[in-house]
């Protein structure tokens, strides 16, 4: 057996340019040790993003990382894999990249059950465009794009993915590292799609003082409730005042991978006699 | 001029009228007696109950095209078929074929006396009604029918429609067959035959037939298919359909993906895992993609995009064709993004371009969009088996991509700039080859990188590529004399129309070649210049109104400096080009050349 | 004042190809009946789609209809509404439309709380393409595209609705226009976002006895539930095994447009003293 | 040579130092003086603390670009500087300026004696400090500081920073007054000036300061915007964020979607209603509205959507520009689908482009995109008022669409085949004309069909519109003399260094001339040909390494045809070019050109 890895041996080569006190700094630490706790291997890991600041992160990993396009990290991390179903595979991004135009791909993985971990770092606003509203941008607040306000209602994420049937859903905080790190773990040992909201900060565009505007808002659950009572989930998610840190919400159901195995390239195979050759196929059409 | 070894039959009904299973009897038949086919489909927009017809070219000799004229109408009912009117052209000679119990409607169908001269009308619904106890059974009375009074072969239509029901009960196999009996004794014994045409043809080894989409699907899988993602689309829906059954039987993976943006992403995802991948749609699918292709650029992943062209802008015409996305397929990317297009001519083509895209893909690291359409993806043809049988293909290697070596683990670049551009690319499961891929610009590690300088180096290496490409292939496929004076350059499913006319008008004694690339971007300039080089001027034959083959072309060839004239010949889709209007184009021009010598 | 509408007026010129005996004729009909029952004006009425069988319904209304692209029937629809506020404005789509391609739209316009009705023809399957799965068909089923049965859990759309902070859903059953109407009708009534699921067979692809197998499942919502609970209706959503029918959730709060008018329009036009003629605008260029 | 009417100044330091506000600050007050100017910013990657830089052009004469050769050099931290090495080059004569207290890394800025020679060391953080309170005023320090210097307007200077921090506190904008005056002062008694730079000019009426994205939003005011929907995208944030704030004032909507897919979809839909309506974005952004522009084509829906280029493919260069989105605009969609594609080519054009889109769409029925770039969008520049005050405009009408007549609302045809290919459009709120709108192929009346026919004749209908496009709009810019033998066309931002560059070339005995289009396509073809009839070469110059304006332009124009020579001048983007690199390249051709006759 090879020699444990280190927290820092998850780091790449690249420094981290994001605003000094950006809450991604937190969740970025936290990465490095879960991955120390989980022993991840660089070569069988995947860490996807899209495009922000939050998405930035895949870059400061040691492991196969990619940095594609706004909004589709999900789509591309499930290609990811069903092509390597023994990787572990991570897909990261901010509230506008997933919540916003990837808005239409949450609830596909979720529902499908693709054995990946999905982690947010919600800082209610576009970082990496400057300052515009984001779904999660509290209603009233100026931005550069709502200089009157922001006219739209808030994206409540946790209640969302609990309606698209995820089957793990946690909410953290990146002013507590070591309970991201804890969520971050059991995200991705949880096996199928699971998500995590990490409530962020955006120092620069949505000022210092989130930090303790949200510490002041957030209670960790004791840990108690039916996790896998999906009203009760639902129910700790209402709560908008007060921001409950934790598992809310955690459920084992067959993969997508599973069920593929299972019921069809077992099936599928069974058909064919094992691996069909191409002058297999083509007898079909034989007229 | 009925020609015997060519019949070219039209069938039209309702849809309720088996009017395509009676069609694919038909060719199958024809096909396990070594004949070659052609069958186009065509249905209206209502989903069950409208209208549809067929057009079915079977013939002794090898064909190109669906035939310019129809020999012999079979209608089902008259009603349906006056949708079709424009498709189902009634020639003059044609020998029709109706329901004696369907009364054609005389002022909205004004036959002359010459198409009148033949028409057999047969009680197909009464006789199934008879012999199969069912109406239902009519389309099979009718083939009956016609392989009396044609002498379409016989036994191997009894065959096909044993195989067609295979999965049916003992009893409707047998009421079928009594069906078909029961046309042939009906024109055996109550049907004069005044009509010149008797089909004339030599048994041989059984060919097979196949969709354009099926080809591509079993194209895919013989290139080494391991992930497909798609969404539904006319009329790019089969090669979806026939992976997600036979896929699996390979081990590979098929998913139906929430949308084209989701398909295209899930594409990449398992490109940068290592796999082989692709995706298929049509239009405005691929207008969804063009973010994610530029990313495939960009990131070097190796993908194979299948769009099977329909009729647009827009929804536009989802079930007709045209060969308008050729532009946006090279160009359609924001940014100067390299990707490959190959065009595929026929259904046969459908197999080798789809494995050519994915040598391509995989050894060069850059998406490949392979331009079908409608009128190939959805047409039967019949298809040598040789050419694709595993061992056989042979002129298409297999290839997957270059991956680093140990030396190269080092200090792995995954971007490395080589003297083809190709780096070798590491992924999952490669212990040391870790790297970050990315859409954004980067250096050769791949780290993020803005300043102009290494933009424009990258760019250079992105580029490279294509001159190797260029070198690599050179073969595209020539029709007629080389030194004719006249030519006509084309492009794709146009392909069919284009060598038949030409081959006519050689014929016919006129001096006409014809040039038609697989691999249409990168541009493959040197045989193009060897094909108009000694010519006096140029058909360019699409099925695009804004001509985008034409400009396409002039971009890259300098006609003029060769004082070649351009001749453009663009239409609007929809319906494919008629052997005949290529043709009459051809005299046209032969002749103002003729008359300015 | 002008003569009352009948429902026959509201019929276009075109004639409806869907198959016979498919659920969207039943839908149409309770469409015509409700437009009657509420006499909308033809020149102040848009119905807007995607594509599908069930979007080609626009086509045979008399009003301002379109038929758009596949899944952005409700920016289409936002956009009307936000022109011609005081037009009625309905979206209509399949299950493919509005869940799968257009799935990451109906949270945007539900949490902006747009004013415009959105009815989609539930048949659990892609009918216009001739038979493929969709999010919303059973777990196992057969399609052209899940041969082996289908892979993935499926949506909730009433679920999902609710946890977007929609502000009217209901269901109702293509099998019962008369439902199917008032539900109609007092979605639009409803000033908000209002959604509704018409459970709406596709007899070809998911077969004739689609009818009595949901009929058989339907319940009818008695009315006394409190229907500003959105957990109660979250509850009631979450169940599978039998179809509740009815309004489901509906709670009244400002539409995107009177926020617009109010906290937007209203202080921009006082900070400009009036409309800002281009002169005046020019001056904040002034070195 | 240093010409005392222009000059150029380049600052770099790290974000928090102010540079841009210094910039800022800089060319308020030489506009205010009626001087011309051309402001360029780069910020590095970083959002928050990273490195930042600006070019100030300023000059007593009309500017076309930002100037080839770095006169003064501010530097308010050498650390930062480093990363602009590439854009802020050190040329030889070149004056200094730096903090005495910030030492330069000697070993990775290798000076040479002449780059030497003039160098100010001045103690910014020290006396911003000690006169202001803190060392965050070191940038007004400078500013003080180089206006003594350079003879730069103080005046001006000091309203500047008064109007700069007009929402401060007096305690502030005095402590700023002060810190400009201890660089003058300082200037004055510590500093023996011995360079030869002094700037000269003409007080004159004050021009306005303007971006390029500020002028779009403008210009779309201007034109009659009702509605705006967009989804923010560097580098074209800046058009949404103006409209949001000013578009209410004039009883518009503004809306951020939830992506481009949306954007464009509810910018069809306020047009649809009846709206005049836009969206901006930039290329990833552009290429996710692919699929709603051919909508917009074949439903025949007024739009305009601006394209701010960035440097592509995929993510990209997101600060940086580039010319390689225009194949995109003109074949970016599937089928055969008619748009209008302006490109402005400089900010007070970006205003006029705009108000032109704006008129075509309207008039036009069709999507116009409007090709702008980040090079355009992101930078400053003086201009006259006059030219957009609302009386004056004038040159661009504005219009509405046409809508029906009562004679036609009888029997409403939306799609009318007219002569000019244009139908009166109804709209919500209009009785009589409601009708069913889609993006599936249809006939005159809107009803859904699929016949070849009617395709054939309802595309003919949409694309004549483009005859009469091409007959209304003739002007084309023209630089240079029209019988010069040796041209250059360039399209977009290239203008300023080609103007330049062309006027420098006459000026030096060279006879070039240059032709910049603003309507790109259609193809304004009569134009081009009178530019190319008489020439020996042109070249083409863009920021696109493919080369997509010359593949574009030998679509449509037969060089060789005329004789003419075509010299590729294309280079991948990142950096705008300079008016050096286009003046070697015609002082290149024109000596092989003089070297041949
Ligand atoms: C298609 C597309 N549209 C828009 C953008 C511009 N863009 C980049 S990041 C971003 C939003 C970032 O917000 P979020 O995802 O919350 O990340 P954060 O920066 O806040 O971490 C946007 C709009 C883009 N890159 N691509
Ligand atoms: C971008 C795009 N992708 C795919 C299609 C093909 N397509 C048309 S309708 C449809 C699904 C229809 O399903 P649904 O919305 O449920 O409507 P139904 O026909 O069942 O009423 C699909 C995939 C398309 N038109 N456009
Ligand atoms: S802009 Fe906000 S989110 Fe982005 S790096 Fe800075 S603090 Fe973090
Ligand atoms: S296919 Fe299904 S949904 Fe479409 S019209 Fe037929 S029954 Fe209705
Ligand atoms: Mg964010
Ligand atoms: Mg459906």
């Amino acid at each position: 057996m090879s020699e444990a890895l280190k927290s820092t041996d998850y780091k790449s080569n690249l420094k981290p340019i994001w605003c000094p006190g950006c809450g991604n700094f937190g969740v970025l630490s936290a990465i490095y040790k879960a991955f120390e706790e989980l022993q991840l291997q660089p070569e069988n890991t995947a860490v996807c993003s899209g495009i922000g600041c939050s998405s930035r992160l895949p870059g400061y990993i040691n492991a196969y990382t990619f940095n594609g396009i706004h909004g589709r990290v999900l789509p591309f991390a499930t290609g990811v894999k069903m092509s390597h179903p023994e990787a572990t595979v991570i897909a990261v991004g901010g509230d506008g990249d997933g919540f916003s135009i990837g808005a239409g791909h949450i609830g596909h993985a979720a529902r499908k059950n693709i054995d990946i971990t999905y982690i947010v770092m919600d800082n209610n606003i576009y970082g990496l465009t400057k300052g515009q509203a984001s779904p999660t941008t509290p209603l009233g607040v100026r931005t550069k794009t709502t200089y009157y306000g922001n006219m739209g209602m808030t994206f409540n994420p946790v209640r969302m993915l609990i309606a698209y049937k995820a089957s793990f859903v946690a909410r953290t905080f990146a002013g507590d590292p070591k309970h991201v790190q804890k969520m971050i773990v059991e995200a991705i040992q949880h096996p199928g799609f699971s998500f995590v909201e990490i409530l962020s900060p955006c120092v620069t565009f949505r000022g210092k003082d989130q930090f303790k505007i949200i510490r002041d808002k957030v209670t960790y659950l004791d840990g108690v409730h039916d996790i896998e009572d999906e009203l009760k989930a639902f129910d700790i998610a209402n709560n908008e005042e007060h921001f409950a840190l934790g598992v809310i919400y955690k459920k084992r159901r067959p993969t997508y991978y599973e069920i593929v195995m299972d019921k069809v390239t077992a099936k599928a195979k069974a058909a064919s006699n094992g691996i069909a050759q191409i002058d297999k196929l083509l007898e079909q059409f034989q007229p | 001029m009925l020609n015997n070894k060519n019949i070219v039959i039209g069938i039209a009904g309702s849809g309720g009228e088996g009017i395509i299973s009676a069609g694919e009897i038909l060719v199958n038949a024809a096909s396990s007696e070594g004949l070659f086919v052609f069958m186009l489909k065509s249905v209206g927009a209502q989903i069950r109950g409208g209208e549809s017809s067929i057009r079915v070219r079977v013939s002794d000799l090898p064909v190109q095209s669906q035939g310019d004229r129809i020999d012999v109408l079979v209608v089902l009912s008259w009603k349906n078929f006056l949708r079709f009117k424009s498709e189902l052209q009634l020639e003059e000679k044609v020998i029709i074929v109706s329901d004696t119990d369907d009364p054609m409607p005389d002022e909205e169908i004004p036959l002359t006396e010459s198409q009148r001269e033949f028409w057999y009308k047969i009680p197909f619904a009464k006789l199934a009604e008879e012999h199969a106890g069912t109406h239902q059974a009519k389309n099979i009375v009718m083939l009956g029918a016609i392989s009396e009074i044609f002498s379409l072969p016989r036994e191997a239509l009894s065959k096909s429609i044993k195989k067609k029901f295979k999965y049916k009960t003992p009893e409707i196999i047998e009421s079928n067959i009594k069906a078909m009996v029961a046309g042939v004794e009906y024109v055996k014994t109550q049907v004069v035959k005044n009509d010149p045409l008797t089909f004339e043809y030599q048994h041989r080894e059984p060919r097979l037939v196949m969709q354009g989409n099926e080809a591509v699907a079993l194209g895919a899988i013989y290139a080494g298919l391991d992930y497909y993602a798609g969404y539904p689309i006319t009329p790019s829906t089969e090669i979806m359909e026939w992976i997600s059954r036979y896929l699996p039987q390979r081990d590979g993976i098929a998913m139906q993906m929430e949308d084209e943006l989701a398909s295209i992403n899930a594409i990449l995802g398992a490109s940068f895992a290592g796999k082989k991948a692709m995706t298929a749609t049509s239009g405005p699918g691929i207008s969804l993609m063009s973010e994610g292709i530029g990313l495939a650029s960009m990131a070097e992943l190796p993908v194979v995009i299948i769009n099977v062209q329909r009729g647009g802008p827009s929804t536009g015409l989802p079930t007709k064709t045209e060969q308008a996305d050729l532009m946006q397929a090279i160009w359609g990317g924001h940014g100067d993004s390299p990707r490959v297009v190959i065009a595929p001519c026929d259904v046969e083509d459908c197999f080798d371009s789809t494995v050519l895209a994915f040598y391509i893909a995989e050894k060069y690291q850059c998406p490949v969009i392979v331009l079908s359409d409608q009128f190939i993806g959805h047409r039967k043809e019949s298809i040598n088996p040789e050419s694709m049988r595993g061992s056989k293909v042979g002129f298409r290697k297999i290839y997957h991509r270059d991956t680093p070596s140990a030396e190269d683990l080092k200090d792995y670049h995954r971007f490395k700039i080589t003297e083809t551009g190709v780096s070798p690319m590491s992924y999952l499961g490669i212990k040391g080859g870790e790297y970050l891929g990315s859409g954004i610009e980067h250096d050769e590690k791949g780290s993020p990188r803005g300043d102009a300088a290494n933009h424009a180096k990258m760019t250079e290496k992105r580029w490279k590529k294509f001159e190797y490409i260029k070198e690599e292939f050179r073969f595209e496929r020539f029709y007629g004399p080389k030194d004719a004076k006249l030519g006509i350059i084309a492009w794709g499913s146009t392909k069919g129309a284009v060598k038949e006319a030409v081959l006519k008008a050689n014929a016919m004694g006129m001096s006409v070649g014809a040039i038609i690339p697989q691999i249409i971007y990168p541009f493959l300039i040197e045989p193009f210049k060897e094909f108009i080089k000694n010519k006096d001027r140029v058909i360019i034959a699409e099925m695009s109104y804004a001509g985008q083959f034409r400009r396409y072309l002039r971009g890259f060839l300098r006609f003029s400096q060769y004082g070649v004239k351009v001749v453009p010949f663009a239409k609007a889709g929809g319906a494919p080009f008629m052997v005949e209007e290529i043709l009459n184009k051809i005299i046209k021009e032969w002749k103002e050349m003729e008359a300015r010598r």
